[in-house]
Parts: structure tokens; C-alpha cells; sequence
């Protein structure tokens, strides 16, 4: 077993990471630590916007992003998949058409069946249809132009957009608003960020995408995960501090611990 | 003036123009446009996965022996069990293979090039002798990348100094996505000068 | 069971990916940590191969349910249709003809007088939408806008060859902001997305979070 | 005031087309300032000797070539006055058919190819591609566009990674890009890189910009403008800058009117 170098930092920097995350869950699972997550407005801002479809009696547009789940953006599309099961569970309630409209077809069976479990799940399994989960394309602009296109046609009413997005992002946000729609994103692509906050009503940035789950489902475990977050996140403010004091004094044996 | 006559300008052309009427109204030219656009993009994904699954999958196995790929032109098979009750859990088998390889690379993926690398560039020194101008930079640095750190506790009541921080760093956050913006415009503008060049030097001919 | 394998699958795949990326071990006589991980890594090729047709179905039967029921606008779908059966045609035929010049040139001829071109076009509405939005966003209703308008406007005009005849600052300010301010907030919402990527991705390859795997 | 609070945004898209349209067909000539890294670009590029030899990544695709292509074209063009020679390789699908367009008028003009320039088409693979590519280059590209073996090219005689090269200039619309040529074949090889940059792209890359891995940058069309007025063959990108100045004024203008409409409408609340 050879230990490849250049690695050997991050190979101890996950293993501490992942066990911190993991003793929180513990302590919340059992019920030794309550944490309570602050308010995130755009995750709130899903049930108004159903709502209001509802009220409206048009669609709800959801977008998981032009990303896949085999690449590096995957933990995006899967924290997206996420909001979509909460959404599912709220477009069930309030009985409004959903339609999520996919760009990589390796996502298109998983959307699927996070959407008819949410429905079996909250009783009404009638309410998956062929249309739920449609593959609009995998070419992204004209991914972009369908849903715009479908945005303009069927007046939807909220267009949830939560995933990685790119280019697109902006035109989509665009044609939402133009639609007259409730918009709530979410990116953790820094690049996009910008336009969503620019163009939509409630926006989720970087990080507050991945605690979307947690903070819908109040799922013990989940949220016992983003209190290790909060760990991590201390941790690495530590150490942001003390490279830099130690920088100051001309040491870099921080900056290379961190490439060892 | 003068127009081309070579059809596929004129396609070219006509397409873009039907995009553009979009942001107009939505009409019948634009309709035509983006269902050819969806129907394209999809034929040429069938097209690329027709040919990736023949050059990856079929022929090293048939050809060369790699009996090995039998393995991932069953999974992508199985996917199709979606189509029959009775059996479509086992298309989960291959969700749950392309899934397992997503969250491998992305765990590596973003650790090093988004926490790692990002801690390391902020490592700074706080004091750079003789040079003011620098030293005020770093320190904007170190201390507005934990002032926006900070912003995304999500289990801890801030209170206050804290509290300032956050506000600072969301100060810093709204400074950020206004550069982001303004910086893309150019770049966005160059490509809409780029499909006026086609309809106007191209097609149209006006220089 | 029917839960039990995914999951498994998920963990022993997803290992295999993230530890090869810091250890080698020989396996057998044929594969190595590292080549085991490549070679997992060209069957997602294959796999997503068969989602494209799986995904096509979907796209077929939606549309062909359309113009069955002619529902308003089904003649699009015709179009839709008729552009997916005839690019998968002319795909087919090139890649086993490859020694057709005249095949070759057609596809690249629709290549790029369809998909470029109409993708260009999407992509230029940008610039127009980006006027659009900054006309209905950037109102100086609180704090947060006004830093968010003023950050933009400044930017702007150190970016256009116009900033400078208004004001020769702009550039230079513009170009310290790009440097230090805009860097700040990128690096933290970095790290931070990091960090919930990370721990989102443990939460899958554990198998706490299986809202994709379905019900029993 | 209702009618400028809820400006019709189809006035906003004809304003900003009719605008961005005028000094496309009839340049204003508003003057443009030299940044100083274009400068430095185009310094290196003009020290370059008759038959010395340059390497082009081009690593974009047509959909975001307008805010990059202008860049190659009169880079190209500059070393090719100089007498330099340029291989061009691709990490883009589309890409052998932008090389192939660069080198068509020096074709017809009489430079000739194989001497002057070759193509060595698209080599597939993203990052690994770009590494294996900057270590072994006849090996991992084996032929070029047109077919021909590497080693009956008179001007790769030689050549045997990106060293050989006097620079590497890297394209950047997407990625693969500058990122992976900095981190596989910069770092390990330490090649002279330099990179020309869409402008949405600069922020990503200006880090190895400030920390040196990269040479010079030139930045998006503005880059490509600067550039033609320091050759002094003011081209496409110059007469496009005048476009870009007044799109910037018309987005600007249109935030102000929102602005004023904005607190007019506060002040008639408040009354």
C-alpha cells in the first residue's frame, strides 16, 4: 500500500471531518445536543410559492440543475434532490401539478423516484404521472430554451430552481419573472449566484443549498450533520487564523502541512 | 448590401433571429425554433450515446476480450427495468453505481479544490514590511473570508461582536455578487455583438 | 435486500473512487486501487450512455401523446420528433460510414447552423437579459442593494473603454475589488459549499440520506 | 410613474440591440486605454524571433468564440508577420474546425502548412489529455488534423514535450483550460504560459495570474482590442468595443430610470 503524496493532508483532514460529523449525528440523535437551525427565508419562501400555484391553479416548475450525479457537482444535484422530496410532500398536500425537468438523463430515474415515493408516501400515489419528471434536453441551452418556453406557455406560477447551474441560470430566473412566477434558487456555483439574487425573489447561497434538507426534513441525523458542519467550519477558521499569524512571522510550515 | 446564398447561413440566421423574437412575445417562429432545438439536442445525445456505448462498451468487449464491461452494459440495461413493475428495484442497482461514483469524486473534488486550496491562498501574512497597500489587502482578506465564514453558522446563536462579523461578512458577500455581475457583462456582450455579427456581416451582408 | 444492495453498491463504489484518490494497493494480478477507480470511472460512460435512452422514452412518449390527442400546439411536437429521429438517423450512418465525405460535412453543416447556433443565440439573450434584470433588481431599497448596485456600477464602468473617459479611476478600482474584495466572499462561500458537499456526500455513501432509492 | 416603476422590458431589449447595433456598421472611436498586462503580452509576443516556435491550446468551442476568437486571430496574425512559427492543438470537440479557419488565409497567402503552422486536431480526455499532452506531445497526439504522421512535420522536428516550445499560449472559453494547464503541465514542467481569458472567466484565473504560474493574461475581447491597437492594425474587436461601451451606458441608464422611478414612487407614498 503506497500512500500517494500531495494527498496525505486531506486523507487526515476527511478522516477527522467525517468523524466529527458523524459523533454530532450521534449526540442528536440520542438526544444529547438539540440544536436549533437558524432561519433560512428561501427554504421557507417553497411553501408560499406552492401555495400561491395552488390558489393560481397553475404549475409548479422545479429545475435540479444542468449537473449530474457523476461528477463533481453531484452533492448540488443530490442536495436538490433533497428539496425535491419536501416539495413533493407539499405539492401533494396542497394537490398542484408538479413538473421537474431534467437535463442529464442520469438523473431521470432518480427524480422519478424521489417523486412517486413523496407522493406513495404521503398518500396520494395517483398524483405521479408520466408528466411529473419530464427530460426536457441534454444540450444546455436547449434545456434553457424548454424551460423557458414551457415557464411562458403554462404561466407557471413558482419556478424552484435548486442545483448547479451556469449560464442558464440567468435566462431561466429571467423568464420566470417574466412569467409573472414566485422564483426561489439555490446554487452553491459562485458564478451564478449573482443573477439568481439579481432576478429571483428568495435565493439560497452556496452552503445553505446542502442545509436545505436538513432544515426542511428536521431530521435528527441530517441536522445533527449540520452541527458538524459548524465544527468544520470553526476548525478552519482556526487554522485560517494561525496560518496566517505564523505566515506573518515568515513560517509557511502551515501552507505546506496543507500540501503534505 | 449583400445576402448570402449559402443555405446554411440563412438557417443559422433565421434560427437566431427566431430565438431572439422571444424576448418579445412568445410566438410561433420561436416555438418552431426551440422544438427543433430540443429535438436536436436530444438526437445528438442519442447519437453520442449510441457511439460511446459501442467504442467503450461493445466492441473492447466483443473485439478485444474485455469481458470485464459486461458488467457496466448490464447495469445500463437494468435501468430499463423501470418499464415493468415487477422488476424496475432493480434499477436502483445502477442509480445507486453512478451515484456511489459521484459522491467518491466530488468528496475529493471539492476538498481539494474548494477547501484546501482556498485555505491555503488565505494564508497570508498580516504585516508585509514596507509596503501599506498590501498589508491593508490581507488583512481585508483574512478577516473578511471568516467574517463571511461566520454568516454560515447554522447551529449557533451569534451574539455580539459575532453578530457584526456576520454583518460584515454579508456586506462582503453583496460586494462580491456585484463585482461577479458587473464583470460578466462584457463578456455577455462580446457573444450578443458575436450573433449580431452572423445576421448582420454573414447573412446580411452590411459589411 | 431490495434496499440493502443499493445502498452497499453506493458505499463500495463511492470508497473505491474516494480512496484511490490517496492510496494505492495492488489488487490481483490485473488491477490496482487506482486502475480499479479509472476503470469504474469509463463505466459511468457506458452506464449514462443507456440513461440518454432511457430519458429519450420519456421525451417520445410525452410528445407523441400530444399530437395523438392533438392537443394545442401538436404540431410542434411533429417538429420535435421529427428533428430527434432524423439526427439520431444521420448520427447512426456517419459514425458506421466514416469514410462518407459527403455524410460529414452534412452533420457538421447541421452541427453548426442548428445546435451552435441556436446555442450561441440562447447564450447572447444573456447580455439583453442582464438589462433587464438590473433595471428591476438594482433599486436602492435597503443596504444590501445599494452595496450590491454600487458594486456593479463601478465594475462596469472600469470594464467599458467609456469608465475610463468618465472617470480614470474606474479601471483601477475596478481591478482592486476583482482582487480583494470579490476574492473574500468567493474563498468563504467556497469553503463553506465544501464543506456542505462533503458532509451531503457522507450522508449518501452511509445511506441516511436514500430519498433516491425509493420506497421498500 | 408607474409606467417607469414597471418599465416594459421590451423597451429595455430594443434600446440595448438598436445601441449595440449602431457602432457595429459605423464605429464611434471612443478611445481605449492599454491595460498594463496586455501590454506585457504583447511584448513578450513581439521579442519572439523569426523561426521560433509557439504552441496554441485552443480550449473554446463557437458558442463562446466572440469573446475569445478575436484574441487568437491577431495574436496569430502578429507571429505570423514575425515569422514564428504556431502549432495548434484543441481540447474541444469543435475546436479542429476553429484551428483550421485560424490558418485559412495564411494557407491562401502562401505560408505554408507543416512549416508555418499545423493543426493537431482534438485529443479527447479533458485534464488527463492536457497532462499527457504537455509530456509527451508527438506520442499522446500521434497525427495531426490532416492525417499526417507527427514526424513528417518539418516544424515539430524535435519536439518532445511542452518545453520545446519558447511559449505555450492557452485560449480559455471553458474548462479544460487555463486551470488545467497550470496545474498538470505548468507546475511539473515549468513552461513559459501565457493565457487569453473570456472575461467571465478572469476572475478564476487572475490567482495564477498574481502568484506568476501564468506568464501574461490577456483578458476577453477588450484583451483582443488592446492588442489590435498595439499592433496597430486596429480590427473586429476594436470596432466592437464602441458596441460594448454603449451597452455598459444603456444597462447603467436603465438602472438609474428604475432608481428614480423608485423614489419617486416613495415620495408620492409618503404624501
Amino acid at each position: 500500500m503506497t500512500f500517494i503524496v500531495g494527498t496525505r493532508f486531506l486523507l487526515v483532514f476527511s478522516l477527522i471531518t467525517g468523524a466529527i460529523i458523524f459523533w454530532r449525528m450521534q449526540a442528536v440523535r440520542t438526544g444529547k445536543h438539540t440544536p436549533q437551525i437558524r432561519h433560512i427565508n428561501g427554504l421557507d419562501a417553497i411553501e408560499e410559492a406552492i401555495g400561491r400555484a395552488t390558489e393560481m391553479g397553475r404549475p409548479v416548475l422545479f429545475s435540479p440543475g444542468i449537473a449530474g450525479v457523476t461528477d463533481q457537482s453531484a452533492p448540488q444535484t443530490m442536495a436538490a434532490m433533497e428539496i425535491l422530496g419536501y416539495t413533493t410532500e407539499l405539492i401533494a398536500k396542497y394537490s398542484t401539478e408538479l413538473v421537474v425537468s431534467i437535463r442529464t438523463p442520469d438523473l431521470f430515474p432518480i427524480a422519478q423516484e424521489v417523486t412517486r415515493q413523496r407522493f406513495l408516501a404521503s398518500g396520494k400515489p395517483e398524483m405521479f404521472k408520466e408528466t411529473t419528471v419530464q427530460f426536457f434536453s441534454s444540450d444546455q441551452f436547449a434545456y434553457a430554451a424548454a424551460c423557458m418556453g414551457f415557464m411562458k406557455r403554462e404561466q407557471v406560477a413558482a419556478n424552484i430552481m435548486m442545483g448547479a447551474f451556469w449560464a442558464e441560470s440567468l435566462l431561466m430566473a429571467e423568464a420566470g419573472a417574466q412569467a409573472g412566477a414566485i422564483q426561489v434558487a439555490g446554487t452553491a456555483n459562485l458564478h451564478q449566484i449573482p443573477f439568481f439574487v439579481a432576478a429571483c425573489d428568495y435565493t439560497l447561497i452556496g452552503e445553505e443549498l446542502f442545509a436545505g434538507g436538513a432544515y426542511l426534513s428536521q431530521d435528527k441525523v441530517k441536522i445533527g450533520s449540520i452541527a458538524g458542519q459548524d465544527w468544520i467550519k470553526v476548525i478552519c477558521l482556526a487554522m485560517l487564523l494561525i496560518g496566517s499569524l505564523t505566515a506573518t512571522f515568515n513560517s509557511d510550515f502551515w501552507q505546506h502541512l496543507l500540501t503534505k | 448590401m449583400n445576402i448570402s446564398s449559402n443555405p446554411w447561413v440563412w438557417i443559422a440566421a433565421l434560427g437566431s433571429i427566431a430565438i431572439f423574437s422571444s424576448m418579445f412575445k412568445d410566438n410561433p417562429f420561436y416555438r418552431a425554433a426551440e422544438h427543433i432545438f430540443v429535438g436536436s439536442g436530444a438526437g445528438y445525445a442519442l447519437t453520442q450515446a449510441y457511439r460511446n456505448i459501442t467504442i467503450q462498451g461493445w466492441r473492447p468487449m466483443s473485439d478485444d476480450g474485455r469481458f470485464i464491461l459486461i458488467i457496466p452494459l448490464i447495469l445500463g440495461v437494468l435501468l430499463y427495468t423501470r418499464f415493468f413493475r415487477k422488476i424496475e428495484w432493480m434499477s436502483r442497482w445502477s442509480m445507486s453505481f453512478l451515484i456511489g461514483v459521484g459522491t467518491g469524486i466530488a468528496i475529493y473534488g471539492v476538498y481539494n479544490s474548494q477547501l484546501v486550496a482556498q485555505l491555503r491562498a488565505t494564508m497570508v501574512p498580516l504585516f508585509v514590511a514596507g509596503n501599506a497597500a498590501a498589508t491593508r489587502d490581507n488583512i481585508i482578506l483574512v478577516f473578511g473570508v471568516i467574517a463571511v465564514l461566520l454568516y454560515f453558522l447554522f447551529t449557533v446563536q451569534v451574539k455580539g461582536p459575532v453578530k457584526h462579523a456576520t454583518s460584515v461578512g454579508r456586506v462582503l458577500m453583496m460586494i462580491t455578487f456585484g463585482v461577479s455581475f458587473g464583470n460578466v457583462v462584457m463578456g455577455r456582450i462580446s457573444l450578443l455583438l458575436g450573433v449580431l455579427e452572423t445576421v448582420y456581416g454573414k447573412w446580411l451582408g452590411l459589411f | 435486500m431490495r434496499r440493502e444492495i443499493p445502498i452497499a453498491i453506493t458505499l463500495i463504489v463511492g470508497l473505491t473512487m474516494l480512496l484511490s484518490n490517496f492510496v494505492d494497493v495492488p489488487l490481483g494480478s490485473e488491477y490496482s486501487l487506482k486502475s480499479l477507480a479509472s476503470e469504474l470511472g469509463g463505466w459511468v460512460i457506458i452506464i449514462s450512455a443507456f440513461a440518454v435512452g432511457l430519458a429519450s422514452v420519456n421525451l417520445v412518449r410525452i410528445h407523441s401523446n400530444h399530437i395523438r390527442r392533438r392537443s394545442s400546439n401538436w404540431i410542434y411536437s411533429v417538429l420535435l420528433l421529427v428533428f430527434l429521429v432524423g439526427w439520431t438517423v444521420m448520427g447512426i450512418l456517419e459514425f458506421h460510414n466514416p469514410e462518407s465525405e459527403a455524410l460529414r460535412t452534412f452533420s457538421q453543416n447541421m452541427f453548426n447552423s442548428i445546435l451552435s447556433s441556436l446555442g450561441a443565440a440562447m447564450f447572447a439573450l444573456v447580455a439583453l437579459y442582464l438589462a433587464s434584470a438590473a433595471n428591476r433588481a438594482f433599486r436602492v431599497r435597503n443596504l444590501d442593494a445599494a452595496i450590491l448596485l454600487g458594486a456593479t456600477l463601478i465594475m462596469m464602468l472600469g470594464r467599458a473603454p467609456v469608465g475610463a473617459l468618465i472617470w480614470d479611476k474606474f479601471p483601477v478600482m475596478a481591478d482592486w475589488m476583482l482582487s480583494v474584495p470579490n476574492n473574500v466572499g468567493q474563498r468563504a462561500i467556497m469553503i463553506g459549499a465544501a464543506i456542505g458537499a462533503f458532509a451531503t456526500s457522507l450522508r449518501i455513501l452511509l445511506g441516511i440520506e436514500r430519498g433516491h432509492l425509493g420506497s421498500e | 410613474m408607474s409606467f417607469l416603476q414597471n418599465m416594459d422590458r421590451r423597451i429595455i431589449y430594443i434600446f440595448m440591440l438598436l445601441l449595440v447595433s449602431i457602432p457595429l456598421i459605423k464605429p464611434l472611436g471612443i478611445p481605449i486605454e492599454i491595460n498594463y498586462m496586455t501590454q506585457e503580452v504583447y511584448d513578450m509576443m513581439d521579442s519572439l524571433q523569426p523561426g521560433d516556435r509557439v504552441l496554441f491550446s485552443i480550449n473554446y468551442d463557437p458558442t463562446s468564440a466572440p469573446d475569445i476568437h478575436p484574441q487568437a486571430v491577431i495574436v496569430l496574425r502578429h507571429l505570423m508577420q514575425k515569422g514564428v512559427k504556431v502549432a495548434m492543438v484543441t481540447f474541444s470537440a469543435s475546436g479542429p474546425n476553429i484551428v483550421e479557419q485560424l490558418i485559412l488565409p495564411y494557407e491562401q497567402e502562401g505560408k505554408v502548412y507543416g512549416e508555418d503552422f499545423v493543426n493537431l486536431g482534438f485529443i479527447a480526455g479533458g485534464e488527463t489529455a492536457i497532462r499527457n499532452f504537455g509530456r509527451d506531445i508527438i506520442g499522446t497526439a500521434k497525427a495531426d488534423y490532416r492525417g499526417a504522421n507527427l514526424n513528417s512535420i518539418p516544424m515539430l522536428q524535435d519536439i518532445v514535450d511542452a518545453r520545446d516550445f519558447e511559449l505555450v499560449y492557452v485560449f480559455h472559453g471553458y474548462n479544460p483550460g487555463v486551470q488545467e494547464w497550470v496545474r498538470q503541465v505548468q507546475g511539473a514542467l515549468n513552461i513559459n504560459l501565457v493565457a487569453g481569458v473570456v472575461m467571465v472567466s478572469v476572475p478564476e484565473v487572475m490567482p495564477f495570474f498574481t502568484s506568476g504560474q501564468i506568464a501574461g493574461m490577456l483578458q476577453g475581447l477588450r484583451g483582443a482590442a488592446e492588442y489590435e491597437l498595439l499592433l496597430g492594425q486596429p480590427g473586429s474587436a476594436v470596432a466592437k468595443m464602441d458596441a460594448q461601451s454603449l451597452g455598459h451606458l444603456v444597462i447603467i441608464f436603465f438602472v438609474i430610470v428604475g432608481n428614480i422611478a423608485f423614489f419617486l414612487e416613495k415620495k408620492n407614498a409618503k404624501k
